[in-house]
């Protein structure tokens, strides 16, 4: 991907804008990822995604403290509301 | 933050969910034993700490035995 | 009456004769408490309105008021003022009744009263329920007599009590949130110390008592005893007092405007923003005159001030003012350090401020913020209508072309509420919109410029993100629409963030010309609608040069318009650009296109025809071939219908044309191969027979029949000609069934052979088919005689196959029928049928 | 400003599961929603109810915004196509 500078891009929210109608990768606190087609956002991050999976990184730990290898819970949705005080970063998906 | 599951009379409430209860009753749950009520009085919660605000059906809840019901405490809002 | 919660949220009645002790309340959802007593709430009755809160109302101290305005006073604090005590009531209606009532039950009414008008700024219903009872009683509820302080009775206690009752008397905001500015040194007689030396409050106090400027003033008294702040201050409010008696309307104290005068001070924006707002809502509150009508006295814009002074008082020697200057800096900062409590909000100030944001929100039209919700429900109930259960008006209409709710009968959340209330919600609003919308003729927004900063109506809710992007200006950064332009005539294709970026553009376009075709004038003014019209064609053209269809046809490999047509955001783009292109450029667009066709992603990375046992491929191809096969249908769904439309405007020479451009600028057959290519053809192919069969009517003469041009049927039938010789020795490669059989090898040559595949994947195999067997057929309709027999022959095995294995044990009873109509669909053109064969 | 508000409002009485940022998940039909997207919900049921037996004797509840992690809906319930023009629109709005 080339680099971003478009001289209509004012903002970083323009970026998210292009995405509209694609297929995005979102970052969540608690360790979760997303990824879906964006349908909304707005100033807050808060985001409406459809066709999304939702993939969430677990670290268990046994009773006397060392952590077994890290697993990944994959969910599947059709239509998802973020909301966006979760949200730390918003990419367009490598197709 | 406190994980309180309160059950009162809701006395008054406004935009910003302060509330405040009368009669209150802290349901604690355990693993181990029983759910433990302990009865608070009358609480004025500031609205940033609520959650949730539910009506309880009365008289569903006549008919649970709480003495039995073992669950871990409702867990932390991570912001 | 069930609120925001379900159950019903409304507080104790309160009783008419309640002493201290307070007689048993009921709740309508609660059993009475012992808890009544102790914490009896001001009264919430379903039928006593809202108290509305006045501006102004908040925790106003008892008597004691030096307020001016007097003919307010009655409406604004009733007649029996009580002697004025220490007890100041901090909330709105004091819990208990003040000791010295006198006969009547000094219920809050008659103290403060409050008009009873529902609260008219509640956006949705929620903010309605929800914002009622904290009106009256959350904040009723706050401790509503401060305990006679017994042992602290320093300064503190008197400062709290200070602030609340003299901050009228500083000429600043009237409201508890004083930011308490230096008072106006103009009515302050001040002998500046000796210049370069560090005094303390006292010394401070002293030289302000010995100061004897020869008062030109007649009001201000000099006394000459030391006086302590207080007496400063209400100094300070005697001062005031005389000019708003004398004139309310004179435009500044008499005394001389000094130079140090706080500039901003008495037209503060907060005032004159507040002023603006009682002037549009006059009806929704008192305004300040709760507190003695302090706007009105002090004009906003202390420019005029300066010039429009009556007598010009001795100018003060510079060095004077200097000392002046100094010693009112001293004198603020020991204000403010005393004063850090003041700037908390009282309740009057947070409505304030809810009342601007308000006026913010509430337009006339209501599609700026809630258009999703409007053309979603409006969908809905077209949608509804359609299928004849449509009931009635499903979007809650209140006030003129401001629907406030969403949900028809069944999910009407209004169901709840009384009829008097919905007729109440509705004028308010209408006269908010109304006093708006005559408002945003008259002020600029700088008028809104007041203490809250900026406040311009368009950002005004949103944050404006400081955060801006370095913009380089390398070639390929330019935006798509100006590169093209200028640079030689070969070039790169357009990278994807420009596609994407140029896509949003046109976007946006679309958008605003739909939304200014939404605005058409009325037909009878004539010159309204030349300018709407001008307007709409010069948008048309803003989107026809982004869509850079002008470009020279071999500019870049893929034409920049194919490359805003094949990403699926493109595609869904398409029907609604050529609603508003006229039919010439529409005309153009499509020749270009047809002209680039092999460039289109669908065409050129075309997905093979489903292969029957997925396993064989890998994950990566699996799923590269899902999203060809998404974007090809959304091809089909989205272009191909808007290809139809162009194509059925045209005329049998212009077919012709476009057929020759394919032929000339493609390899037919592998276009033909692509489902894209197929509904392409077929388009072009079946319009060129309809045309042939029933000419269109000559609008001029419609009786006459109307005859085919004889020189565009020789043109069609020569490009037709050519068209299908070309295509001939390929035509069994165009079915899906038999690309799949060829390229299937190892177990899947047996699974597609022996039809053993899923039912529903063949079923998927038979509407493919179904397309080309469609092609071919018009093929067929449009083919001269021999050319028929040629085709036929061409097809011969494939039609035999076919109809063989429809009837082939184990292919479903649905899957054969769908076999042998589609055979049908050639047979049936020339006459034949597929029973016909054995 | 008041997109996804707008967005909620075309979703009441229509049945949603509202996840919370304490992995509690409770579905039931959206009744009412306001500009801080506090929600009310009718007739709720938890996701997990041995984990989380706190609410078994709740008909409806109000939601506050500000826990909220996700809320699921049907696909169906929504026009993706009309929501992305909102977007664009608030998107100019915003930038005016």
């Amino acid at each position: 991907m080339d680099d971003a500078a478009n001289s209509g891009i004012s903002e970083p929210l323009d970026l998210v804008k292009l995405s509209l109608g694609e297929r995005v990768f979102i970052k969540l606190r608690g360790d979760r990822t997303v990824t879906g087609l964006l349908h909304a956002y707005d100033a807050h991050m808060n985001v409406v995604l459809s066709q999304v999976e939702e993939t969430i990184h677990i670290v268990d730990v046994t009773e006397d403290g060392n952590p077994l290898p890290p697993r990944v819970e994959k969910r599947s949705l059709e239509m998802l509301f973020v909301r966006g005080d979760g949200v730390i970063l918003i990419s367009p998906t490598q197709q | 933050m406190i994980l309180l599951s309160l059950q009162g009379k809701l006395k008054g409430y406004d935009p910003r969910t302060n509330l405040i209860l009368a009669d209150c009753v802290e349901r604690e749950y355990s693993l181990d034993q029983g759910v433990e009520m302990i009865p608070l009085g009358l609480y004025m919660i500031k609205g940033d700490n609520v959650a949730l605000v539910a009506e309880l059906d009365e008289e569903k809840d006549s008919t649970i035995d709480y003495t039995e019901i073992k669950a871990e405490p409702l867990g932390e809002i991570h912001h | 009456m069930s609120g925001f919660f379900g159950f019903d949220t409304s507080l104790p009645e309160r009783g008419g004769q309640r002493g201290p002790g307070g007689g048993q309340q009921h709740f309508s959802g609660f059993q009475a408490s012992n808890v009544d007593e102790t914490f009896a709430l001001g009264g919430a009755g379903e039928e006593e309105d809202l108290a509305v809160y006045t501006w102004g109302e908040g925790g106003m101290g008892g008597g004691g008021l030096l307020e001016g305005g007097d003919e307010l006073n009655d409406e604004t604090f009733g007649d029996d003022l009580g002697e004025i005590n220490n007890n100041f009531q901090f909330s709105s209606q004091p819990a208990t009744a003040p000791p010295t009532v006198k006969g009547k039950i000094a219920s809050t009414q008659s103290r403060y009263k409050p008009k009873p008008v529902s609260d008219p700024f509640a956006f949705s219903e929620d903010d309605f329920y929800s914002s009622r009872p904290s009106k009256k009683t959350t904040t009723a509820k706050a401790p509503s007599r401060p305990k006679p302080s017994t042992g602290q009775s320093g300064s503190v206690e008197n400062l709290w009590n200070k602030p609340a009752v003299s901050s009228p008397a500083w000429g600043t905001a009237p409201s508890a949130m004083t930011k308490l500015t230096p008072p106006p040194s103009a009515s302050f007689p001040s002998q500046p110390p000796a210049p370069g030396h560090i005094k303390s409050l006292e010394e401070i106090e002293a030289e302000m008592a010995q100061m004897a400027i020869p008062s030109t003033s007649t009001a201000a008294p000099t006394q000459q005893k030391v006086f302590s702040l207080e007496e400063i201050e209400k100094q300070m409010m005697e001062q005031i007092e005389p000019p708003r008696q004398a004139t309310p309307q004179q435009p500044a104290p008499p005394r001389e405007a000094t130079p140090t005068q706080v500039p901003g001070l008495a037209g503060s924006g907060y005032a004159s923003q507040q002023a603006l707002l009682d002037s549009m809502f006059p009806e929704l509150g008192k305004g300040p005159s709760a507190l003695g009508g302090l706007a009105p006295a002090f004009p906003p814009g202390p420019r005029q001030e300066g010039q429009s002074q009556p007598s010009q008082p001795p100018q003060p020697s510079p060095e004077e003012l200097a000392r002046m200057e100094e010693l009112h800096k001293r004198i603020t900062s020991k204000i403010q350090s005393m004063a850090k409590y003041n700037n908390l909000m009282g309740s009057s100030d947070k409505d304030f401020i809810t009342r601007i944001q308000l006026s913010q929100l509430a337009t006339a039209d209501p599609y700026t913020s809630d258009f999703y919700a409007q053309v979603f429900s409006a969908l809905k109930r077209s949608r509804m209508i359609a299928e004849g259960q449509g009931d009635g008006p499903t979007v809650v209409q209140v006030g003129a072309g401001m629907g406030l709710g969403v949900g028809g009968p069944v999910g009407n959340r209004f169901g709840k509420m009384g009829q008097n209330t919905m007729t109440k919600l509705s004028t308010q609003v209408k006269k908010l919109v109304e006093n708006r919308a005559q408002h945003q003729k008259i002020t600029n927004t700088a008028a809104l410029q007041g203490a809250l900063g900026r406040v311009t109506r368009g950002n005004a809710a949103a944050p404006r993100p400081v955060l801006a992007i370095p913009t380089s200006n390398k070639p390929e950064n330019r935006p798509a629409s100006q590169l093209n332009q200028q640079t030689g005539i070969h070039r790169a294709a357009l990278t994807k963030k420009q596609v994407m970026f140029a896509l949003e553009e046109l976007y946006d376009a679309i958008l605003e010309l739909e939304q200014m075709r939404r605005e058409a004038p009325p037909p009878t003014a004539m010159e309204e609608i030349e300018i709407w019209h001008a307007k709409c064609q010069a948008k048309v053209d803003i989107i026809w040069r982004r869509l850079m269809v002008m470009e020279p046809l071999d500019i870049s490999i893929p034409h920049p318009f194919i490359s805003l047509v094949n990403p699926i955001k493109g595609q869904k783009l398409f029907p609604r650009l050529l609603r508003h292109l006229p039919h010439t450029q529409s005309i153009t667009l499509l020749s270009l296109l047809i002209a680039t066709y092999t460039q289109l992603d669908v065409v050129f990375r075309a997905p093979p025809p489903p292969v029957a046992d997925a396993s064989l491929l890998t994950k990566a191809d699996r799923l590269d071939r899902v999203k060809r096969e998404a974007e090809t249908d959304s091809f089909l769904q989205f272009v191909i219908p808007g290809v139809d439309m162009i194509i059925n405007r045209c005329g049998l020479g212009l077919v012709a044309g476009m057929l020759a451009i394919s032929a000339q600028r493609s390899e037919v057959w592998r276009v033909a191969a692509t489902r894209p290519g197929v509904a392409l053809y077929t388009a072009l192919l079946s319009k060129a027979q309809s045309l042939i069969r029933s000419p269109t009517p000559d609008p001029m003469n419609p009786q006459q029949n109307q005859q085919v041009d004889p020189a565009e049927l020789e043109q069609w039938s020569k490009t037709f000609t050519y068209f299908l010789h070309v295509l001939l020795p390929h035509l069994n490669d165009l079915f899906p069934s038999s690309v799949a059989q060829k390229a299937a090898f190892g177990p899947g040559a047996y699974l597609i052979g022996g039809d053993a595949v899923s039912d529903r994947e063949g079923q998927e195999m038979e509407r493919r088919e179904a397309e080309v067997w469609g092609f071919v057929a018009v093929l067929a309709v449009n083919a001269a005689e021999e050319d028929q027999t040629n085709l036929v022959a061409a097809l011969r095995e494939k039609i035999l196959h076919t109809v063989q294995s429809s009837r082939h044990p184990n292919v479903s009873p649905a899957r054969a029928e769908m076999k042998l109509r589609n055979v049908n669909m050639f047979l049936n053109g020339l006459g034949l049928d597929a029973s016909m064969i054995e | 400003m008041l997109l996804i508000f707008s967005f909620f409002k075309t979703l009441t009485d229509q049945v949603i599961t509202v996840e919370l940022k304490n992995d509690l998940s409770i579905t039931g039909t959206l009744k009412s929603v306001d500009q801080f997207l506090n929600i009310r919900l009718d007739g709720i049921s938890v996701e997990d109810p041995e984990r989380h037996p706190h609410m078994l004797a709740v008909k409806n509840c109000f939601i506050r915004g500000s826990v909220v992690r996700y809320v699921r809906m049907a696909a169906r319930s929504v026009d993706t196509t009309l929501l992305e023009d909102a977007t664009r629109r608030e998107a100019k709005e915003a930038k005016k």
